[in-house]
């Protein structure tokens, strides 16, 4: 399907973050994880056993002071839709419990952590390390559990968990939709957590193939890149910036090879 | 594993896991079957083999 | 034999095939794999109905707008509140993650008595009443003994009509010893004082300015109220111009237009470099400076004399042609702001470079007009009734300040929190008998933690408000709990540097939790248990009352709205409240003003502490978002984001140039030992390029040592252990950016 | 005490001396199943495995366990489906060595995964598109079929062959056996495939992806050849270890040399295909995804990863061993032959090691370094409890079962053991055998 033909029931959702706005202030990482009951350790500095479904990086040029330039980037789930856009993401198509799907109805890959059996497979499979193992139980300081949101399930030791695009709001705007008589939600009602919060507008969220959506408009910004594009991973989440070390940064280029971050189409 | 199981989908991937996956488990129930039974019938029947192999 | 063999074979294959067709073996397989999802020790967090209550975050003066969702009488969520005009739906990570300071257990339950040796946290649970007849008998008694000065209090804040009871009860008490929180609001209200002669806040209208040039504010890392600038930021990235001058490469400095680098303390000369240029090349705004300044000439001949590129070029270490490209297009700009007060503004500053950088506002006549400095006045919603005094009340305020506030030597300010330590260690004209905290940790959030350890140590009796078990609480003798700010009523004046004035009404969004109490009802009772003298000036049932008499017509717009802008409220262009009406370059309030250009913008290289040999390298501490240092400690959840290269395991990173950690023979990761005038801390090297060579900066809002394991209970070091203070000669505000310190192996 | 369980005919050490070394590895064993008792109660924070190593040393051990048991597929496809005859007489200690190394894997396994209680999750919700599916229904099977050509050994035991029905199973299973090792090569084939395939599917991992024919990455077809080419030296060496350790000769040489042979045929093509692949890797498939060999053999903390560990696998572990064995006389230099299975076996081993952890260890995303990892206590001990369960598994099949046809051939019951009565027998026939004139090998014969 050509984008532009807007099919209403085939979406993608997808993220733009800007990371010219982007201040790296974390409050997109911490909205994450009071949406999603997300657990947390005395010692959360080992950032290869700490769950941060959504993590922002420090970038920097490499250069020496006073030419070091740093730039931040939050990473959430890419939600790829793999190559040939098919659906088989790195993790989806490995994983051997059907514990991780890819929806074709939304372009989320979600993770079913009551059917997830802890192989890992996946977290070897994802080259952008946004896939999470529970090392330890979730316990909460006593009281502090009061503050779990109802809607998302609390996962159990042992299992793999990740970004999904707070697909229960999804499921709360389908539902009220519905109920409104609707069957279709508007943009506004569907908005993952770590956007709601971010203080410097940084994140836009919408259906990647909706040209109402600011999302469409914006992923075609000549600022605009994704992670790791010659793997073929094929990200629903772009990224602008208007440096271009950052552009790079995205992706690795051989040595003499004519680097591609010149403004592009998707 | 089965066609009842909500993963399941009729496509040429389930086709041909399933069949080698079932075509082997066949074959060694089948075999084992056989052994068990045969072993019984001989020792019902006092029908000893001897082992030639060895 | 045979016969039995047999029954045993069809025996076993019977009861193998019977299990097997059993539906015991599947009812177990089911089991296993329900009861591996839901182990008993897992919560299930409950559902109910779902609502949504606006209130407003008081966690720290930025004055958000909030959205808590909750689930029945649980609060599941912190989001920005949409039509918020602060913040319009964003929230910082404190914000975002502050049902963790209402559900956490480091919270104090009860009022709590100290059993053991102070800060050995040992503590006897004891009812309100008790709680209140301990503090009201100990402060009749210092007061019957004639010495009601001799207590004194600490607040976070002094806008609110909190700040007001306690500083009102304070009066009618008798103690001028009423203190709060420095920050750079300090230092822009004296030079706002001193230059224009107004006593209210700056406000900024960064909304409609286009070129911002920032002296080493942390416009994305807290400075102001820190959503609004985050908003302001993202506007500017497609429309407007923000350099910043930094001595290292701040996220601010990484995130603007232009970074600066600059020699760190020399942010005056710089200014008044570019001052210099402006002036020169005829490019300040002659309007302005001819019908609304005064000491233009004086300033203009220093600044001529003094400040050419050049020279600065050799104090600041910027190119001469940087300094002249920034002047002229700061000057060519139709709403440029100069701002200065570092990092997030926890350090009141040099008041000289405050009026070094705003004389730049004043160069282009950007003062009380759009996309301009305004100046706002402060707390007016406030109309009590002036308190009468009993005898031992008037002879207790007139009474000189421990900290010298107010007296001739510092007339322009009100409070200076960081000489009470100071004083008392040195052997103030009086002791203090006791000392009451509110919204406020001083023995962590104040430099030199040792020094104010020890001043504390010499008050024989301390109470808290806190609501958490802070370090400050910790080591109180008692602690009145305060509701925490999701459970209790609270007006909320404008946040720092909001260029129009706006009042939101903090509500309770859940019951109190534990068995706490409003400070304002504290007060209140407290009050009423001491006598008519004192009660007198408490006409009140209770804080609600107090606030809804206050907020009077207003309540109701508030209670609904949770905020209400004073829509007609517009600066007074070029109009000015000093002795001559003008803008003063030279402040005529300012006694021989000319003396070492004291009432005049100029630069003077700040004496920090320490001797350069023994202490080679300066020290900086440098905050962030994702570190509260604020008299709330960061969540459990901004633990988990603070960054691998500031924490590790529980050691601090210490920032710091290649270049300069391997002179000092110092590998990246590697323990090290940093020693300061003021103190000792273990530390790690973490390599930065972004770290000017010769300096070392030090991450603050780490190193806790109250609260619990979750809120980074000794996780690093806190910076106010190695760092002291540096009088203003002016103002007698603290100007300490860094301090001299040496690195060495251990 | 145990002699009633000896198989006749052949020696064994006394009852004591057994016990006391089945006691000495039980110790090791132990700690094995202390570790794996606590990653079971208290989770796989006993590891130091993490979000970057989410697959490390427990999966190499799985991977190179199953290469090197290999050699019970291979053996027994060359002498069932290819009919080498000879090979009859290593097959059983092949098929020993194959299930040590298949229920270790599937222990391992079972300890690796974050909910063990849900492993069956895998077969019942599989997805087939996982190689890792793949993997576990052939692993499962075939350890199956190494439970069925294991247990006529067990029942050929001298006691349980007494019981008529066991005697008869043991028969009857020894005239199917060669369907059995069919659907094991089978299943071989494609496990060990899908095992090459786990790693070579990741197309977001440039090191471990491959090009390939089909769904199957070119890794698939190396695992297999490779398992195939050194699971025999693992056979042949823990035949010669065992030797060692008994203190005789327990296989002929002709056997242990016709394994080696076709064992160093099959590597030498393999490591050809492998360098070929190497080649086509470094220079093809990584550059396309923006990679070089530098980029994954340099730079790397303490050079963990360099390009020795390249030469060690290709070079030491492969060029070498397929050259000593395709070599008449390399195989028949008793130090050569060791030289070369050891090689083998490490080369296998340092493939398998690769393929894991330095897939995981090279920073994919230009912002992240190089990941560094090292076991914890826990999983040391978890990865030797399969060597100690082996070794008991080993001894007590050794004592008690007829794995090797040859031995009572081999070594003949010297004269000084023969009991009293015996003597007395012997010395009359040997009298007698004297007075007819005729020595004692004649008379044997």
């Amino acid at each position: 399907m050509k984008e532009g033909q807007h099919d209403q029931h085939i979406k993608k959702y997808g993220m733009v973050i800007d990371l010219d706005k982007c201040t790296g202030c974390g409050a997109c990482m911490v909205a994450c994880m009071q949406e999603n009951n997300i657990p947390f350790q005395k010692d959360e500095t080992d950032k290869m056993l700490s769950i941060t479904w959504l993590r922002v990086f420090k970038l920097d040029n490499g250069k020496p002071y006073p030419d070091t330039d740093i730039c931040y980037l939050p990473r959430p789930c890419m939600h790829c839709s793999g190559i040939g856009e098919h659906g088989h993401s790195p993790c989806v198509s490995v994983c051997p419990a059907t514990a991780t799907d890819y929806s074709m109805e939304t372009g989320i890959v979600s993770q079913i952590y009551t059917r997830c059996f802890g192989c890992r497979y996946c977290m070897a499979a994802c080259p952008y390390h946004v896939r999470h193992f529970n090392w330890w139980d979730p316990v909460w300081p006593s009281g502090m559990e009061r503050s779990l949101n109802p809607n998302v399930s609390v996962r159990m030791r042992g299992v793999v968990e990740k970004c999904n695009f707070c697909f229960q709001r999804y499921q709360i705007a389908k539902e009220k939709a519905f109920t409104e008589g609707r069957t279709e939600i508007e943009e506004h009602e569907y908005q993952p957590a770590c956007v709601e919060a971010c203080p410097a507008n940084a994140i836009t969220f919408g259906d990647l193939l909706n040209p109402k959506h600011k999302v469409y408009k914006l992923k075609q910004d000549p600022r605009a890149f994704r992670l790791l594009e010659k793997l073929h991973t094929n990200p629903k989440v772009y990224y602008l910036s208007s440096r271009e070390w950052v552009r790079e940064a995205g992706d690795n280029y051989i040595e003499n090879e004519k680097v591609d971050v010149e403004p592009k189409k998707h | 594993m089965f066609p009842f199981s909500f993963e399941w989908t009729w496509d040429m991937s389930h086709y041909v896991f399933h069949g080698g996956l079932w075509y082997a488990l066949s074959i060694i129930g089948l075999g084992m079957t056989y052994c068990i039974g045969k072993s019984a019938y001989d020792t019902i029947t006092g029908k000893g083999g001897h082992h030639e192999d060895h | 034999m045979k016969l039995s063999r047999r029954c045993f074979l069809s025996f076993g294959i019977g009861a193998a095939a019977g299990i097997t067709l059993s539906p015991l073996p599947w009812k177990l397989t089911d089991d296993i794999s329900i009861w591996t999802q839901m182990w008993p020790w897992t919560p299930v967090p409950p559902d109910g109905a779902y609502t949504y209550e606006n209130t407003v975050c008081t966690l720290c003066p930025g004055g958000c707008g909030i959205t808590v969702r909750k689930v029945d009488e649980r609060a599941v969520q912190i989001a920005g509140m949409e039509e918020h005009p602060v913040n319009k739906g964003g929230t910082c990570i404190l914000g975002n993650s502050g049902l963790q300071l209402l559900y956490g257990p480091f919270r104090v339950e009860a009022p709590m008595k100290r059993t053991g040796e102070r800060g050995e946290g040992r503590w006897k649970r004891i009812s309100w009443k008790e709680a209140l007849s301990e503090v009201s008998s100990k402060l009749n008694q210092i007061r019957a003994s004639g010495n009601p000065h001799q207590v004194a209090a600490v607040s976070g804040s002094k806008e609110g009509t909190v700040a007001r009871l306690i500083n009102r009860f304070m009066t009618v008490y008798g103690s001028p010893n009423f203190m709060t929180e420095p920050s750079i609001q300090d230092s822009y209200e004296a030079m706002l004082y001193l230059m224009q002669g107004a006593t209210g806040s700056a406000g900024f209208d960064f909304e409609n300015a286009d070129y911002i040039l920032s002296f080493g504010s942390g416009i994305i890392e807290g400075w102001g109220a820190p959503v609004r600038m985050f908003l302001a930021n993202s506007n500017w990235r497609t429309k407007g111009t923000v350099v910043q001058v930094d001595s290292r490469l701040s996220n601010t400095a990484a995130k603007m237009d232009r970074w600066i680098s600059i020699e760190p303390g020399t942010e005056a000369a710089l200014a008044m470099g570019i001052s210099h240029v402006i002036i020169k090349e005829n490019l300040y705004n002659k309007g302005f400076i001819k019908e609304a300044s005064e000491g233009f000439d004086q300033y203009k001949k220093l600044v001529l004399d003094a400040y050419s590129p050049a020279r600065v070029s050799d104090v600041a270490g910027i190119d001469p042609s940087v300094i002249e490209e920034v002047a002229r297009a700061f000057a060519a700009s139709k709403h440029p702001i100069a701002i200065c007060g570092r990092g997030k503004g926890d350090v009141p500053g040099n008041i000289h470079e405050f009026m070094a950088v705003h004389a730049l506002n004043a160069l282009v006549g950007n003062i009380n007009s759009k996309g301009g400095v305004w100046t706002l006045p402060k707390n007016e919603y406030i109309r009590w009734p002036h308190p009468i005094m009993d005898k031992v009340a008037s002879l207790g305020m007139q009474q000189e300040r421990v900290d010298g506030a107010g007296s001739k030597d510092y007339p322009y300010v009100q409070s200076l929190l960081n000489r009470f330590p100071k004083k008392i260690n040195e052997g103030s004209a009086y002791p203090i008998e006791a000392l009451l905290v509110y919204n406020s940790n001083p023995l962590y959030s104040m430099p030199d933690t040792k020094a104010v350890q020890a001043a504390f140590d010499k008050i024989p009796f301390i109470v808290s408000f806190s609501s958490y078990m802070d370090e400050t609480a910790k080591n109180a003798d008692l602690i009145l709990p305060n509701h925490t700010y999701l459970e209790r009523y609270e007006d909320v004046p404008t946040p720092n540097g909001l260029q129009y004035p706006i009042l939101s009404l903090a509500k309770p969004v859940v019951k109190p939790q534990l068995n706490t109490m409003h400070t304002g009802d504290v007060i209140i009772k407290l009050a009423k248990c001491m006598g008519n003298s004192i009660s007198g000036a408490f006409g009140w049932k209770d804080y609600k009352g107090c606030l809804k008499q206050t907020l009077g017509s207003r309540w109701n717009q508030l209670y609904k709205k949770v905020y209400d802008v004073d829509s007609g409220f517009a600066p007074n262009k070029w109009v000015f409240e000093t002795p001559s009406g003008k803008f003063e370059f030279v402040s005529s309030l300012v006694k021989n003003a000319d003396e070492n250009n004291i009432g005049i913008p100029h630069y003077y290289p700040t004496a920090l502490e320490g001797d350069e040999k023994k202490y080679p390298l300066i020290m900086v501490p440098y905050g962030s978002m994702k570190r509260a240092t604020g008299y709330v400690g960061s969540t459990p959840f901004m633990l988990k984001a603070v960054s691998d290269e500031t924490l590790v395991k529980n050691d601090v990173l210490v920032q710091i140039n290649p270049k300069t950690a391997q002179n000092l023979g110092l590998s990246q990761g590697e323990s090290a030992t940093l020693t300061t005038p003021v103190g000792e801390a273990q530390v790690k090297v973490n390599f930065n390029e972004g770290i000017r060579p010769g300096m070392i900066a030090t991450p603050t809002g780490l190193g806790h040592t109250g609260y619990d394991e979750y809120m980074g209970n000794g996780k690093g070091v806190n910076a106010n252990q190695v760092i002291g203070t540096v009088e203003d000669p002016l103002t007698g505000l603290n100007m300490a950016w860094g301090i001299r310190a040496k690195l060495t192996r251990s | 005490m145990d002699s009633e369980l000896i198989p006749e005919g052949v020696q064994r050490c006394s009852l004591g001396k057994f016990l006391l070394w089945i006691g000495v590895v039980s110790v090791v064993l132990l700690w094995g199943v202390y570790g794996m008792i606590l990653c079971w109660a208290k989770g796989l924070n006993q590891t130091n495995m993490n979000n970057a190593f989410g697959f490390a040393l427990w999966i190499w051990a799985d991977l190179a366990v199953i290469a090197l048991g290999g050699g019970a597929f291979f053996t027994g496809f060359l002498r069932y489906i290819v009919g080498k005859k000879e090979l009859k007489n290593i097959i059983n200690y092949a098929v020993l060595i194959g299930f040590i190394c298949y229920s270790s894997a599937l222990l391992i396994l079972a300890i690796d995964i974050g909910q063990p209680l849900r492993g069956w999750f895998i077969f019942w919700h599989a997805n087939v598109h996982s190689m890792l599916t793949e993997v576990a229904f052939c692993l499962s099977c075939y350890f199956g079929v190494l439970t069925i050509e294991y247990l006529p050994l067990i029942l050929e035991n001298r006691q349980i062959d007494k019981i008529p029905f066991f005697h008869n199973l043991s028969h009857n299973m020894h005239e199917v056996m060669a369907v059995f090792a069919a659907t094991g090569a089978f299943l071989s084939f494609f496990h060990q495939g899908s095992l090459g395939g786990v790693a070579g599917v990741l197309y977001g991992r440039p090191f471990g992806f491959r090009e390939g024919v089909l769904i199957w990455p070119w890794t698939f077809f190396l695992f297999t050849w490779s398992a195939a080419a050194c699971g025999p030296c693992f056979t042949i060496l823990i035949t010669k270890i065992t030797e060692k350790v008994v203190g005789k000769k327990l296989v002929k040489d002709n056997v242990v040399e016709l394994l080696a042979k076709i064992s160093g045929w099959m590597l030498l093509t393999y490591i050809t295909a492998k360098i070929i692949d190497t080649l086509y890797w470094a220079y093809v498939t990584a550059p396309k995804m923006g990679f070089t060999l530098d980029q994954f053999y340099t730079n790397n903390p303490g050079s963990a990863y360099g390009y020795w560990i390249l030469i060690m696998e290709v070079i030491v572990g492969g060029v070498i061993p397929a050259l000593i064995l395709v070599t008449r006389k390399g195989r028949q230099t008793p130090l050569l032959l060791w030289i070369a299975v050891i090689l083998a076996c490490v080369g296998v081993s340092l493939n398998r090691w690769v393929m894991v952890l330095q897939v995981l260890a090279v920073p994919v995303l230009t912002f992240e370094n190089w990941f560094t990892y090292f076991p914890s206590w826990q999983e040391i001990a978890t990865t030797i409890l399969p060597v100690a369960y082996g070794t008991i598994l080993i001894s007590l099949s050794y004592r008690y079962l007829p794995i090797f046809p040859q031995e009572s051939e081999l070594n003949p019951p010297p004269e000084e053991l023969l009991s009293e009565a015996e003597t007395v027998q012997k010395e009359a026939i040997e009298q007698d055998m004297a007075s007819q004139d005729l020595t004692p090998a004649e008379s044997a014969g």
